[in-house]
């Protein structure tokens, strides 16, 4: 076992879940679409290193996916629509910014909780790193829930994406290839769906928060 | 058995004539199968209780994932009997009716679906056949209220009434008969064989959960509430069924799953359901006499018989679980021929509500009066019917409530407390409303057929077509014979009343025509009091004949020699119960407005005066409605969860997920 | 063959669908889903023996899965049929134009087409992924009317949706992983069902039982269980009639169904006490919602739409106990409520079209005015209370039997409480808007009453309801077949 | 079989002349106390027979819009009562048709006798005449009740429902006359049956003030033969009641077996008895004042309260 291969994994690793810790901590629409990508890099970086160290190329080939899917496309597609409203920003969260990251840190621990219960079944290197990747995971939904922007809440639906992802090749490296080339693709269409609502809805309502649309209640 | 099916098949039949044929034969060809359904299951029903011979059918293909089970025994042939004896009538009523309403394509097939199911419940014996009739029930005459929505503005009211406390219900007794299925099995063979291993706790819950669904049904107190609101909505010959075969099933219901499957359980149980009795037959009594609506009248008045029905029941259980069967059987008797009776005169009286209706189009009796010239058929039937409710003698109510006494009578010899003191309340109860009645009735056709008429309807009122007096005569005939002949009946009423209990038969035997309780000491002969009357009668016809002048001669009435006599100086139905209305004001709580309009500017002299009394019924607005308010109340405030924040949505979402994470 | 023969129908009504709009092009999709309707019962006669596979056991149907394909095509041949209804009168009043017709006939083969695919997969990867691409085909059904409560209820529909639907596939990542490790006879790892049921007993609890969970939020979401239900009401009160038909007939239908085959994993590795315990409280608590909503609803379409989550618990407390009775109740009660929630739907949707609007009080005397429409819709709601001879009592009563059975009649109380109190708030909603006299309301008919023909579908489908709720043969066998392919 | 059969008709017989001719002479004997209390004369105590007859010898005249009902209801109040009088032990202790019913057919027929009366009221269609029977049937009502409770009272310590029967028992158990059950259905039953035949305070027999009539609203276009008819229906259902309670509270006298001298005996005595009663309730009628009408519930109420507790004491004390 090669100490680049398990090096590069946990930074990698790391890096996503910091990255998405990052996007509770900034506000500007720019800099979240920049973790985003960063992360997207980072998941990358984890799929080919496991692929390369277990010589799977499915493996490879699902990290070159992501990283055009993760890293280039989507991260391009919401910078196009973050650039139709410049400078916005998350300028009123729902839980602000610093209980953001004490709940961020709390989730953390709960993750690791659960995550080690997971990784006890086989653990590994790969594996003891999946709290990571269930982290990302209550980051991105943590971040859903108490961020108002449009925009915001495709980052957390993505963080959430990302977090999976990640602990899809740590536990398991990746699902079998059809199954991980339809979920890629499914989340790229729905980033094209919401972008496309976001667009449409701009064009049709004067609302000027989209999220804050509360026309349909009982 | 398969006479018994061609019943059924005949009757729906009738329903897809009814929905089918064209209009101009539908009446008449639903009628007819419906007629001859009836004779089938009145034949089948008769064969059962002759012979005591129990006869079961049980297809699989029928109903998904359970079957159709069917079992036709004597306290079920009993029920049927009853059933089909007013769905003859009814059936036969429709011809004529049919003209007035009820033509429809929907309320012809409703009306057979009805009757079928009505056939089919005392007989169905697995839990989902039972169900699935009961509910048919429900719903096909849920339809039939609806039939003259159109007409009557109350009939929606009604009807969500109907169908919300049928449907709540049928809920509690599902309930209650799948706790003891809880074995497996659904069979009423197999419940009854499980049931012994229940704990009594289990037994105790799934007979009061029953007895809920059972009790409202029969329209006991405090669950009557529907009733006096949908009987008054449905077509007369609905409400005819309904009050005389449907709400008696109630009562089949409670037999049934109290003695049959249960084994009668504990002394309690009956205890409550005579306490039901109790409150039904007093309250039911005392809304009858100050109801001015000929069918809300007649409704209440089903509660008050339906709950000397239950008075008897509970007796009987309550007795047979103290050990004293035979005078539980004579109690058990009493309230089957009860059934039966009130299926004759209160058959027969809603049907002459409707015949009145038809002619007078009201059913105020403030706005009757003075039909007995114009509509003597009717008035006849009418007279008979309230002559059974009031339990004259020689007619059909007399001889059931004097078996009902006779059975609270020697029920006070029981060595069990609580036995003792229901017993008691029962006499109570049984005295009080017979006098009630008698006001009730006095009333509904004193003012409603004698005196003058008090509107214009009731002044150009004519007799109703010949199918619908025939009809009426034939529910008339019924409470006649049961009233005078009651011992021909005794043999099968014996055989149903100790099925029904789980007993051996021994109590009764008649002699002749009457009613002898052998080792009770009681008998009455109606027959022979029928010819006394009769003797003292003739005599006092001949003496007035003998004493000359034949022919009475008119003269205006003299009222103490008022000059002007106008129908509007009659007492109407209000003002003849306003003393009684006025003793009982604290259970009634009758509510009068008074508005007075002022002429000009003076405040010392009235223009107009206008006075409305009117008599709610306490439970419903004291009971039930602060319940439908907080839970509309709730229900607006429950529309605050979903706002429309999608962050809220997602919040829920991740709530979610932490607790799975955390329980998992 | 069948089952290629299913997907190859399918997809070619896409691609002709896809063709310029016409109005035939509207009336591609029904004989699309008569043919589906028509290979599923072939299918379901097939399977009983045993399963039949295709593509390289890519594709497996079971009795279970040609029975969700009977009920596909039905719901969707009655929502196909109103296809060009909804068209013509969308374009007529300008909501519309051929362009999004275009897109609307496509998106529902779409539709179609991913459903039947989640259903006949061998793989519960692939299972996973038709699954999600439900949401993005129907997100823009949705939306179709491009009004802003479209966009807002499609924007909704696709955050709560994709998120839930997230977490199902970290479950089903988690049952491979499961899989991947378990211990026991060596097998390949792969997320087909054989193999994954070959190994169930031998799945590691700890992460099985998080995966589950997991499973139960994300499919839940589609499913309409509580707390994920929020996107329905909106979704299914914004969408096209027919489309609403089909996601509340079967969408809703076909992610349960995933539950399902889930559930009997989950069972066989935890045994019977944790899937159950989740599902009742996700299903107890869904009823109870749907029932203090359904008390004060002001709009029709929304009712409806908590009806479908009061039914969805209902299926969630018959999955819950897992005997066969039990589910082959619960099929039952999913094609029974599948046909009658699109018959309603259509039906409502007819109602908005004739009256322009939904809301409950500004509706009234349906029943004379519109008899045929206000008939359908009545009845559809007696069907919906499941009272007989309809086949949804034949299953509530038959699941509630079970659940019993199972020792469950606490459940039952609480279910059959509820089922009462929504009885009262149906019947009173009914009572406004159907009944009354004609008089009571203004003689307003903005369009057209629907076709005979069109009436006629609808009545028979509430037919065929009656037919199966009176008759046992020979849905029975079919229906146990099924229920034991997910009960061992 | 043949000796009782005579016995049983003759006793039969004997009952009805007994009350239809004592029925109007204690009418006739109450007026005459109540005179005399008054240091008054009064009207000789035959006066309400000569009233029948000279009744009976005038014309029929019917109320213009009455019906068929107005000419029944006399006979029905008149049959009703004699069946009644039939079947119950004043005589002897086994009338013809004794087992033909027990108490419950005479209270049923006694309120089959109060709702002809009403409706022969209601036929007519006046005010008077609905008045009458709303009044009426009201007490009725509340009093048939106490009437039927208070006759189960005894037949509860006798252990059956014939009248006949509890007569009988309270001839073999002369303990029972003086038990606190039977004492308190004696209470109820003079509440009853000054109710029931009335009397005051209940209603006044003498009055034609509107405000106050009860049973004279009812009857008050009754003319001629159905006028005497009804009489003499009222005046044999007073006799009836007043011999009923004087046999069910001290039973001695009535005729046991079935020879001539014992019925003979059994007339006497049933007379002198029902005398006694009716003087009793005249002291009574004298001593108080007419209650208004909405107190009677009060009075009745109270009846019928010692009749469940007669029978409640009767159950404790078994």
């Amino acid at each position: 076992m090669s100490s680049t291969y398990v090096g590069t994994l946990e930074l990698a690793a790391g890096a996503v879940l910091l990255s998405s810790v990052m996007t509770l901590w900034r506000r500007g629409v720019g800099s979240l679409v920049s973790m985003l990508r960063l992360q997207g890099l980072a998941l990358a970086v984890v799929a080919i290193d496991l692929g390369a160290h277990e010589r799977d190329r499915a493996l490879l080939v699902t990290g070159g996916l992501v990283l055009i899917v993760k890293g280039l496309v989507v991260p391009a597609l919401l910078r196009r629509v973050a650039r139709r409203d410049p400078g916005s920003r998350e300028s009123n969260p729902r839980v602000n910014v610093p209980s953001s990251l004490v709940f961020a840190a709390a989730l953390t621990v709960l993750s690791y909780v659960v995550g080690t219960r997971i990784a006890a079944l086989a653990p590994g290197v790969a594996t003891d790193l999946a709290p990571l990747g269930l982290a990302t995971v209550l980051v991105g939904y943590f971040m859903l829930v108490t961020r108002r922007r449009a925009v915001s809440k495709i980052v957390g639906l993505l963080l959430v994406d990302n977090g999976i992802a990640l602990m899809t090749f740590l536990l398991t490296s990746g699902v079998p290839l059809i199954v991980e080339l339809g979920s890629t693709l499914d989340v790229l269409l729905v980033v094209v769906v919401l972008q496309f609502l976001m667009v449409s809805m701009g064009r049709h309502s004067r609302t000027e928060r989209l999220t804050e649309m509360k026309a349909l209640h009982d | 058995m398969t006479v018994y099916l061609v019943a059924l098949g005949l009757c729906a039949g009738g329903g897809l004539a009814g929905a089918l044929a064209p209009r101009r034969h539908r009446v008449w060809v639903a009628s007819l199968l419906g007629v001859l359904g009836c004779v089938a299951a009145l034949v089948a029903a008769a064969r059962t209780l002759l012979t005591g011979a129990r006869a079961t059918y049980h297809t699989a293909q029928i109903l998904p994932l359970s079957g159709l089970s069917l079992s036709l025994d004597p306290l079920g042939a009993w029920f049927v009997a009853t059933s089909a004896v007013v769905g003859l009538a009814t059936c036969v009523y429709l011809v004529g009716y049919a003209r007035h309403g009820m033509a429809s394509r929907t309320a012809l097939a409703m009306f057979m679906l009805f009757l079928l199911t009505l056939l089919a419940v005392p007989v169905a014996s697995s839990v989902m056949s039972f169900m699935f009739f009961w509910e048919l029930m429900a719903l096909s005459s849920l339809a039939l209220i609806l039939s003259e929505q159109s007409r009557h503005g109350d009939a929606r009211s009604a009807a969500v009434w109907y169908g919300v406390m049928t449907h709540v219900g049928a809920a509690s007794i599902l309930l209650g008969l799948l706790i003891i299925a809880a074995g497996g099995g659904q069979d009423f063979s197999q419940l009854s064989a499980q049931s012994t291993m229940l704990s009594p706790t289990a037994k105790g819950f799934a007979f009061f959960l029953v007895l809920l669904g059972f009790a409202s049904k029969a329209g006991a107190v405090p669950l009557h509430v529907w009733l006096p609101k949908a009987h008054p909505a449905a077509p007369s010959p609905v409400s005819a069924l309904m009050s005389s075969a449907m709400v008696a099933l109630g009562v089949y219901g409670i037999v049934r799953v109290g003695v049959d499957l249960l084994h009668g359980g504990s002394v309690w149980w009956w205890v409550v359901v005579v306490l039901l009795g109790v409150a039904s037959a007093l309250y039911g009594a005392l809304h009858a006499t100050t109801s001015t609506d000929v069918k809300r009248l007649l409704a209440y008045s089903t509660i008050d018989v339906l709950g000397l029905v239950l008075i008897g029941v509970g007796a009987a259980g309550a007795l047979r679980a103290v050990g004293l069967t035979s005078v539980a059987q004579v109690a058990m008797m009493a309230s089957l021929l009860l059934v039966l009776a009130h299926a004759g005169f209160k058959g027969s009286l809603f049907l002459v509500a409707g015949a009145v209706e038809r002619a007078t189009a009201t059913r105020d009796l403030d706005l009757l009066g003075g039909l007995v010239h114009a509509m003597p058929v009717t008035t006849l039937v009418a007279a008979l019917g309230a002559a059974s409710i009031m339990a004259v003698p020689t007619l059909g109510g007399f001889s059931s409530e004097w078996l009902l006494l006779e059975g609270l009578l020697h029920g006070l010899s029981a060595a069990s407390t609580p036995t003792v003191i229901v017993m008691l309340l029962g006499v109570v109860a049984f005295a009080l409303t017979g006098g009630l009645t008698a006001v009730a009735f006095v009333k509904f056709f004193g003012i409603g057929f004698l005196g003058r008429a008090r509107s214009s309807g009731a002044l150009d009122a004519t007799e109703v077509p010949p199918s619908m007096r025939v009809a009426m005569i034939m529910l008339s005939a019924l409470s006649v014979v049961i009233g005078l002949a009651p011992g021909v009946l005794v043999t099968t009423l014996g055989r149903a009343a100790a099925t029904g209990l789980a007993i051996p038969d021994v109590a009764a035997l008649g002699h002749s025509t009457g009613l002898v309780l052998a080792h009770l000491h009681g008998a009455v002969a109606p027959f022979e009091l029928l010819g006394g009357l009769t003797v003292v009668m003739i005599v006092l016809a001949v003496g007035a004949r003998a004493l000359g002048s034949r022919r009475a001669r008119r003269v205006d009435a003299w009222a103490c020699g008022r000059d002007l006599q106008t129908p509007r100086m009659q007492y109407t139905a209000t003002s003849f119960a306003e003393p009684l209305q006025r003793v009982f004001a604290d259970v009634l709580r009758p509510q009068a407005d008074i508005e007075v309009t002022h002429a000009g500017e003076s405040r010392y002299y009235e223009q107009a005066l206008l006075y409305q009394s009117r008599v709610a019924d306490v439970v419903e607005s004291r009971g039930y409605r602060p319940v439908i308010s907080a839970a509309l109340r709730l229900g607006r405030v429950a529309r605050r969860l979903h706002n429309g924040n999608v962050d809220r949505y997602l919040a829920l979402g991740f709530v979610a997920l932490l607790v799975v994470l955390v329980v998992a | 063959m069948a089952v290629l023969a299913i997907l190859c129908v399918s997809v070619a009504s896409t691609l002709v669908a896809a063709s310029p709009w016409r109005p035939w092009t509207a009336r591609v999709g029904v004989v699309a889903s008569a043919l589906i309707l028509g290979l599923g019962v072939q299918l379901s006669v097939a399977t009983t023996s045993a399963p039949q596979w295709a593509l390289h056991h890519s594709l497996r149907a079971d009795p279970l899965s040609s029975f969700m394909v009977v009920v596909i095509g039905a719901v969707s041949l009655l929502a196909t049929a109103f296809t060009s209804r909804t068209m013509a009168q969308e374009m007529a009043t300008g909501v519309t134009t051929a362009r999004y017709a275009r897109h609307y006939v496509v998106l529902m083969q779409v539709f179609i087409t991913c459903m039947l695919v989640a259903v006949l997969t061998a793989n519960l990867g692939v299972l996973w992924v038709s699954i999600e691409a439900t949401t993005i085909a129907t997100t823009f059904l949705v939306s179709h009317r491009r009004t802003d409560g479209a966009f807002e209820a499609s924007w909704k529909y696709v955050i709560l949706c994709s998120v839930g639907i997230a977490l199902a596939f970290l479950g089903t990542v988690l049952v491979y992983y499961a899989q991947l490790h378990a211990r026991g006879p060596s097998h390949p790892a792969s997320l087909d069902w054989t193999a994954v049921m070959s190994v169930a007993h031998h799945l590691d609890p700890n992460v099985t039982r998080v995966a589950f969970a997991l499973l139960v939020v994300g499919y839940g979401t589609k499913v309409g269980l509580v707390p994920m239900h929020s996107w329905l009401p909106d979704a299914h009160s914004q969408a096209p009639a027919p489309v609403s038909a089909l996601m509340s007939g079967v969408l809703l239908s076909v992610a349960f169904y995933g539950l399902l085959r889930f559930r009997a994993v989950a069972v066989a590795a935890l045994g019977p006490g944790f899937p159950r315990a989740l599902l009742i409280v996700v299903g107890i608590v869904s009823i109870l919602l749907a029932t203090v909503m359904l008390i004060g609803q002001r709009d029709l379409k929304r009712m409806l739409a908590y009806s479908s989550i009061e039914h969805m618990g209902l299926l969630a407390i018959g999955a819950a106990v897992g005997s066969p009775l039990a589910i082959a109740a619960v099929l039952l009660h999913v094609l029974g409520h599948g046909i009658t929630k699109a018959v309603l739907f259509l039906a409502v949707g007819e109602v908005s079209h004739v009256e322009g609007t939904t809301e409950i009080s500004r509706i009234t005397a349906l029943l004379s005015r519109q008899p045929a429409l206000g008939g359908i819709v009545g009845f559809g709601l007696l069907s919906l209370v499941a009272l007989p001879p309809f086949s949804l009592f034949a299953s509530e009563l038959a699941m509630a039997r079970a659940e019993v059975d199972a020792g469950l009649w606490w459940a039952v109380a609480i279910t059959l409480g509820c089922l009462g109190i929504i009885f009262a708030a149906l019947v009173r909603h009914a009572r406004q808007t159907l009944m009354g006299a004609r008089g009571d309301a203004p003689a307003r008919a903005l369009a057209p009453a629907p076709s005979p023909a069109l009436t006629a579908l609808l009545v028979g489908a509430l037919g065929v309801c009656v037919a199966l709720g009176l008759s046992s043969w020979p849905l029975q066998s079919l229906l146990l077949h099924a229920a034991h392919a997910v009960v061992p | 079989m043949g000796v009782t059969s005579w016995y049983a008709w003759a006793s039969t017989l004997l009952q009805v002349a007994a009350v239809a001719v004592g029925g109007p002479l204690l009418m006739g004997l109450m007026a005459k106390v109540k005179a005399r209390s008054e240091g008054r004369v009064g009207a000789p105590v035959v006066q309400p027979l000569r009233d029948l007859r000279k009744l009976l010898g005038k014309e029929r005249l019917h109320a213009r819009h009455s019906s068929v009902v107005l000419a029944l209801a006399p006979m029905v109040i008149l049959a009703s009562t004699a069946m009644a009088v039939a079947i119950s032990p004043l005589v002897s202790t086994r009338p013809l048709l004794s087992t033909s019913g027990d108490i419950l057919v005479i209270v049923y027929l006694l309120l089959t006798g109060s709702a002809a009366a009403a409706l022969g009221g209601l036929d007519v269609a006046t005010a008077f005449g609905g008045m009458g029977a709303s009044r009426a049937m009201t007490i009725g009502a509340l009093a048939e009740p106490a009437l039927l409770v208070a006759v189960i009272a005894m037949s509860i310590q006798s252990r059956t429902s014939n009248l006949g029967g509890i007569v009988s028992a309270t001839l073999a158990h002369p303990d029972w006359v003086l038990g606190p059950s039977r004492l308190l259905a004696l209470g109820a039953l003079v509440i009853v049956v000054i109710a029931e035949t009335g009397r005051i305070p209940v209603d006044n027999p003498a009055t034609h003030l509107e405000l106050t009539m009860i049973h004279e609203a009812m009857v008050l276009e009754y003319a001629g033969p159905e006028l005497a008819v009804t009489s003499l229906g009222e005046a044999m259902r007073l006799g009836l009641l007043f011999s009923l309670v004087a046999n069910l509270i001290v039973p001695w006298g009535i005729a046991t077996r079935p020879t001539a001298l014992a019925l003979v005996a059994g007339v006497v005595f049933l007379g002198l008895k029902a005398a006694a009663v009716a003087l009793g309730v005249a002291l009574i009628e004298v001593r108080s004042a007419k209650l208004r009408l909405f107190r009677l519930p009060e009075l009745l109420a109270g009846g019928f309260v010692l009749s469940v507790l007669a029978v409640v004491t009767g159950l404790v004390a078994r």
